[in-house]
């Protein structure tokens, strides 16, 4: 399944301390998922976890979070859709300049994915960070979006186009923000880089998500556009 | 073991068997016109409901006696299903069950899906935490505006109308009893003021939810059934969670000949 | 399996290791362990809840010692207001649905057992599975806390309907603060399950052991794993409701509350919601949840019938179709409990058509059931008449299921206690007896001994006859139109049902009292019940090729092979009457 | 204290609403609701931030005031309030009910008025009441409809009627309170905390019934009865603001002056139009 976007697993360049790969010798640290088993005396071995669970596990989280999406347009569709007290929200402009920033941020991560392929360790760490700045970006984007129509006095609960508004622009920024988090654990050097930890895996599955999210982004941005 | 839990489900089955046979506890009078079909369909359900709860508990309690391990039993029947059989079970259960909702669809249609007939007595019905409060259109026929901040339960202004101002108003007649003559349509337009409310009669077969901020209309006939029970009074209630006082809301339904009807709206509306 | 490696694991549990192994450990046992005994807490303490709700439903002027003490507000000198009666029956419905319906079946003995099904050591992802108990552990808290604020505990039931529980503490008691914390505890229950979701679908999806395909797992673990997918669904969508109410609760925001509302002679200042919008999310995700909370018990009764009637499923294809079927047509049909709330009558025909189809999967499962039982060599052991008291309430509870999906029915019998007798048999008990069962059957793998099994019997007859004595005359309330949620009985048409409610009460005390024999046999069994062999049942699942108590390390590294489906019982030509999955050697002839 | 904490917090979300991002508001919200169960149960705090000493009153000098309420114009409509949804109700009552808000006596005059002295009388002490305040409910209507409590002093609640009444108290200032009474249940005890003018008292079940409580912070305050009149006794010599509170026409508010040992006669008249 989620193996079609999963490259061949190839050794990971070691960056940090060179770890034995799998399960360990140090049941109490491990990846964060598996990687360790069991309480203190209970490690598996010669068992682990196939590596692809992360990217299955971020497909099938990201199921939930289409459906938890799906719920919140169903909504401002019908409620778009009733005539009482729907007063349309100008979008602040400055969301077209985030937008620009989130799919800039997705390229920057290919090129970093490549680097890792490539193992140019460098690169991969620096287009890596930019992904991360750039996504900080889009979230202070994101709050100056807020500011600007504050400024305008819509607020909150000013009217019900205006709290989808707030409610999607904070739920997508949040669910980012777990993106920013994941990236952050694959991109932050040595220290993060454990025994048993595949950064591939990790950059992979984080990129996965962050991808999403970028697409999500561009699906709301339109349903905003468009319905709010 | 297998004796006495064979023994206990045909207890179950008997004593349920027996309680709906006998009607011990039952349906309440019905004295609506559409109450009939309603009131077939049950009966209908009830006959193939009962049919398989029957064939099931009892083949149940059979199996359980009939299966028991016991010494000197070889050994069981190695099967790893029969699915020509499973089909069959499967397309008589789909049989069945999608027949029942086709034929009360015929019922709901006529509930729900037709439109207001001509001649109707329209009411409005108010929920509020915790009554029912109701509004007749008097001789003009029309509902004179709500008016939210002129809404005042102390002085006995619940729909916040503004008589002084709105001529539709003037007329209007506000009760807290819905009185309504026998044989002719009614169409209720149900309205909440605060959280959500419902209007149930059982013996009208009417429940509908009251939705703040939306009016919902419910209509149907009252036969002249209703007359011969109780007096014609019966018990509108609430049954959709309100609040503390929820299981106090409530109102009367009243069913009267037309002629009583007429003079009973004219005693309200010089009350007003 | 060695008892001297056992030994020596055992050994290296110091004292200073219990934080670790119990409040850290990521062991997918150690953690359906909690959620069993989370579960068990809940389910004793909203079943107390119900005891009270009885109590004043047959005698409101009854004085309760230290109620009052307790509650001076909702019992003064210990008789219960209606509002305290409303209060117990939210908390005792969102106990019962949240913390024990959603967390036996599926995350209690679904992580002690899923692994080891499957032959996998660990859940996909332990930490998060260790997150999602302590998060549902503080959604408890958080729910409970609510008893502990000023006005009480919410009084809007646990489907909390806005505008009732949208608009504040003028609505009623409870709808203060008590209302928030329940939305609060509600969402972070909704996050846990989330997490605990994708846990169970990836283990299924990436863990399963060398031949362990699809088509060879057990029903147990089909279960757990579509209701997996119907819990990473559904409860997305609930989360979504929950903050919307949030917001409209603390952020003033209109997206339940419609304009022009006057609660209490107080015009309300929001405008532009629809009340409507949070029933269809409310229940988009309430009825999967139902199938949350019977599905593991149609995947754990398939797999005991099949053990202790000592031959296979029968038709375990059709069982995996039905349990799919039943997962996909569950999020179809949420509008069949809206026929009444003002939705547009023609969609109501189409809810309608779906329920009805949703009935005939259900059908199949219970013709199955009793298919395997036809010639078997049944086993009346505690477990296996749990089993089959599940197969009797869930037609009980099922069939009236039929009536309630037929809208002008449902007009008739909507919001009585009609639907209280069918929600409670089907979903209510017959989860419950499916949990018993499991309980039973699985002890002796959780913890090393065997239960008691005559007290075992004693238990399962009083609680048997108990709830068919408390639940199935609601019926008969509903058919005279007795209405759901109404803390007294005041209505003259009500008055001629008291005998029979209090028929119900008494019943209700008497099951609720036997449940002690179940907990005095439960803790006794933990330290003084006999020791447990390997596989004491002659079952074929993986979980029994493990000594018991199940090692820390599970398989220790091994991977198991698997060579046969789950339910290989009663071979022809094979030399025991069962055949384990593990156990080499050539296909069984069909 | 850590009450006041929560409701500042509460205040600057409702401020602030919609400018500060959702979540936040729901982390406060939470953080908040867990501050009110942890302090729920604590009595609210003394609302003086700067105590001052008080003055005792010398009884030797001290004046009156008395007066009429008297109502011009028009007389209102009447509403007519309908009990059929309670046979109990309507049981008590013969003949129809009438509405008392917006009722004028016979002679002119208008009953349910609260007079009080608004200001004036900040600076004296007074001492506690002991005796409760009883509001009855009979016939399912409140008797007294208007009623005037110290702060900190005790509210009766009885019921004479067969049946289940719950009594809301609406305060803006004070914390309300929502209980239920069945029929025969002991009397309930509450009081109010802050000076306050007006809380509304309601009846969910029979939703007509209204009670009105004035919460005093002086003991100088009364209600107008059937032919209008009322009396302030007590009142150390000074300069006073007294307010006359109806829930119909309208307040007004008059300024005196009560000599040592004086007696000041003090008439207030309300207009029908006023609303």
């Amino acid at each position: 399944m989620a193996t079609l976007l999963a490259p061949p697993e190839t050794e990971a360049p070691p960056i940090g301390p060179p770890g034995g790969g799998g399960h360990g010798d140090d049941p109490g640290r491990g990846g964060f998922g598996g990687g360790d088993f069991g309480d203190a005396g209970g490690e598996a071995p010669g068992w682990s976890p196939p590596p692809s669970i992360y990217l299955t596990g971020i497909w099938v989280a990201l199921a939930s979070v289409v459906m938890f999406f799906a719920a919140i347009t169903s909504i401002v569709v019908v409620r778009s859709g009733m005539a009482a007290h729907w007063t349309r929200t100008a979008i602040p402009r400055i969301l077209d300049l985030n937008t620009l920033v989130l799919v800039a941020s997705s390229a920057t991560l290919e090129v970093s994915r490549r680097a890792l392929t490539a193992r140019r360790g460098g690169t991969f760490a620096g287009f890596l960070w930019l992904t991360l700045a750039l996504g900080a970006a889009f979230l202070a984007g994101q709050l100056e979006a807020w500011r600007e129509l504050a400024a305008r006095g819509v607020y909150l609960a000013s009217n019900p186009s205006s709290s989808f508004f707030y409610l999607i622009t904070a739920a997508h920024g949040i669910h980012l923000l777990g993106g920013i988090i994941a990236l952050a654990y694959a991109a932050l050097p040595a220290g993060a880089i454990r025994k048993g930890w595949k950064p591939r895996t990790a950059v992979d599955a984080a990129a996965v998500y962050w991808h999403f999210m970028d697409g999500l982004w561009i699906y709301l941005f339109l349903l905003m556009v468009t319905r709010l | 073991m297998a004796l006495a839990l064979s023994l206990a489900l045909a207890l179950v089955t008997a004593v349920t068997v027996y309680i709906f046979w006998r009607r011990l506890w039952w349906l309440p009078v019905d004295i609506s016109r559409h109450g009939r079909g309603i009131d077939q369909q049950f009966l209908l359900t009830l006959a193939v409901c009962g049919g398989i709860f029957i064939a099931v508990q009892l083949g149940l309690a059979w199996f359980v006696w009939r299966y028991r391990e016991r010494p000197g039993r070889g050994a069981a029947v190695y099967s790893r299903g029969h699915p020509r059989l499973e089909m069959l079970a499967m397309g008589v259960a789909a049989a069945l069950f999608i027949g029942l909702n086709l034929l009360a669809y015929r019922i709901w249609a006529e509930m729900h899906f037709t439109g207001e007939s001509p001649g109707a007595l329209r009411i409005e019905v108010q929920g509020e935490q915790f009554a029912f409060y109701f509004r007749y259109p008097g001789p003009d026929g029309r509902f004179g505006p709500v008016h939210v901040d002129k809404v005042d339960d102390a002085t006995g202004n619940f729909f916040g109308l503004d008589r002084e101002h709105d001529a539709d108003s003037r007329d209007d007649i506000v009760t807290a009893t819905l009185a309504v003559p026998v044989n002719r349509p009614i169409e209720l337009r149900l309205r909440s003021r605060d959280v959500g409310h419902s209007f149930y009669v059982p013996e009208l077969r009417v429940q509908q939810d009251m939705v703040p901020g939306m009016e919902i209309p419910v209509h149907f006939t009252v036969t002249g059934e209703a007359l011969k029970h109780n007096g014609g009074r019966y018990e509108i209630v609430c049954t959709q969670l309100c609040g503390l006082g929820h299981y106090r809301m409530r109102a009367f339904l009243q069913v009267m000949t037309e002629p009583d009807f007429e003079k009973w709206l004219a005693r309200q509306a010089a009350a007003q | 399996m060695s008892d001297a490696r056992q030994g020596a694991i055992r050994a290296r549990r110091g004292a200073a290791g219990f934080i670790r192994r119990s409040v850290f450990s990521r062991d997918h046992k150690v953690i359906g362990q909690q959620y069993y005994f989370l579960a068990l807490f809940s389910v004793l303490a909203g079943m107390a809840l119900s005891v009270l709700m009885r109590l004043h439903l047959a005698w409101p002027k009854a004085r309760v010692p230290l109620l009052g003490g307790f509650s001076p507000a909702g019992a003064p000198n210990g008789v219960m207001t209606p509002e305290y009666y409303l209060s117990l029956m939210t908390i005792h419905g969102t106990l019962m649905i949240f913390f024990v319906l959603t967390i036996a079946p599926q995350n209690a003995f679904g992580n002690y057992f899923l692994p080891l099904q499957l032959g996998a050591s660990e859940m996909a992802f332990p930490r998060l599975n260790r997150l999602s108990f302590w998060i549902t552990l503080a959604a408890l808290g958080v729910l409970l806390a609510s008893f502990l604020v000023a006005d009480g505990p919410p009084i809007s039931g646990w489907t909390a309907y806005p505008p009732l529980s949208a608009v504040g503490s003028i609505a009623g008691p409870g709808e203060g603060s008590g209302q928030t914390l329940w939305i609060v505890s509600i969402s972070l229950f909704c996050v846990a399950s989330l997490f605990g979701a994708v846990n169970f679908i990836v283990t299924v999806l990436e863990l399963r052991t060398e031949g362990m395909s699809l088509m060879r797992m057990p029903l147990t673990a089909w279960a757990w794993f579509v209701t997996a997918i119907l819990t990473l669904l559904s409860f997305a969508v609930l989360l979504v409701a929950g903050v919307m109410l949030i917001l409209d609760r603390t952020g003033h925001t209109s997206f339940f509350v419609p304009g022009g509302l006057i609660v209490s002679d107080r015009i309300i200042g929001h405008h532009g919601g629809s009340p409507l919008l949070w029933q269809h999310l409310f229940w988009f995700f309430g009825h999967p949840e139902v199938y949350i909370a019977i599905l593991p018990g149609m995947g754990l009764v398939s797999h005991l019938l099949s053990t202790f009637s000592r031959k296979p499923v029968f038709g375990y294809r059709a069982m995996v179709y039905a349990i799919i079927a039943i997962g996909f047509l569950g999020f179809t049909v949420w509008g069949h409990h809206m026929f009444v709330s003002g939705m547009n009558p023609y969609s109501g025909f189409a809810f309608s058509l779906m329920t009805m189809a949703i009935a005939v999967p259900s059908a199949v499962k219970t013709f199955n059931w009793l298919g395997t039982l036809w010639g078997g060599k049944l086993r009346l052991t505690t477990a296996m008449l749990f089993a089959l008291g599940f197969v009797s309430l869930f037609v009980s509870g099922g069939l009236s299921g039929i009536f309630l999906a037929q809208p002008p029915l449902d007009a008739q019998l909507h919001a009585t206690y009609f639907v209280v007798g069918h929600f409670h048999l089907i979903m209510g008990v017959a989860a419950i007896f499916g949990v018993f069962a499991g309980t039973f059957f699985w002890f002796p793998k959780m913890f090393g001994r065997m239960m008691n099994e005559t007290w075992g019997k004693i238990h399962f007859w009083i609680t048997f006859v108990g709830v068919y004595a408390t639940f199935l005359p609601m019926y008969f309330l509903g058919l005279e139109g007795d209405v759901r949620r109404y803390a007294e009985l005041a209505d003259k048409f009500l008055i001629p049902l008291i005998p029979l409610h209090r028929f119900i009460s008494v019943a209700a005390f008497v099951t609720a009292g036997a449940q002690v024999i179940f907990v005095a046999n439960l803790f006794w069994s933990l330290w003084r019940g006999p020791r447990a062999g390997p596989n004491p049942w002659q079952a074929t699942t993986l979980e029994w090729t493990l000594p018991s108590p199940a090692p820390a390390d599970d398989f220790a590294g091994r991977v198991p092979v698997v060579y046969h489906g789950a339910y290989e019982y009663g071979v022809p030509g094979a030399e025991a009457d069962y055949v384990m999955q593990d156990a080499a050697g050539p296909y069984p002839a069909p | 204290m850590r009450l006041t904490n929560h409701s500042r917090a509460a205040s600057w979300v409702a401020e602030r609403r919609g400018r500060i991002t959702p979540i936040v508001i729901s982390f406060i919200s939470v953080a908040g609701v867990l501050l009110a169960a942890a302090c729920a149960r604590k009595p609210a705090g003394d609302t003086n931030t700067r105590p001052q000493p008080k003055v005792a009153i010398n009884p030797d000098t001290v004046g009156k005031v008395t007066g009429t309420v008297f109502f011009e114009g028009p007389r209102p409509p009447r509403g007519v309030i309908r009990m059929d949804e309670d046979p109990v109700c309507a049981a008590k009552h013969p003949g129809p009910v009438y509405a008392e808000d917006g009722a004028v006596n016979d002679n002119g005059t208008l009953p349910n008025v609260l007079v009080y002295v608004e200001q004036g009388a900040e600076r004296y002490a007074f001492s506690a009441p002991a005796d409760p305040v009883t509001l009855d409910q009979n016939g399912c209507l409140y008797v007294p409809h208007v009623l005037g409590i110290r702060v900190g002093q005790r509210l009766r609640i009885v019921s004479s009627d067969a049946t289940m009444h719950n009594i809301h108290a609406m305060p803006a200032k004070n914390r309300g309170w929502n209980l239920s009474q069945a029929a025969g249940a002991a009397p309930l005890e509450e009081a109010f905390s802050r000076p306050e003018v007006i809380i509304p008292v309601k009846c969910n079940q029979h939703p007509w019934m209204r009670a009105y409580v004035g919460v005093m912070a002086n003991p100088f305050f009364a209600v107008t009865g059937s032919d209008g009149a009322f009396r302030l006794e007590g009142l150390p010599p000074g300069e006073y603001t007294v307010a006359a509170w109806t829930a119909t026409f309208g307040t007004q508010e008059k300024r005196i002056a009560v000599p040592p040992r004086g007696t000041v006669r003090l008439d207030f008249t309300f207009r029908g139009s006023e609303r």
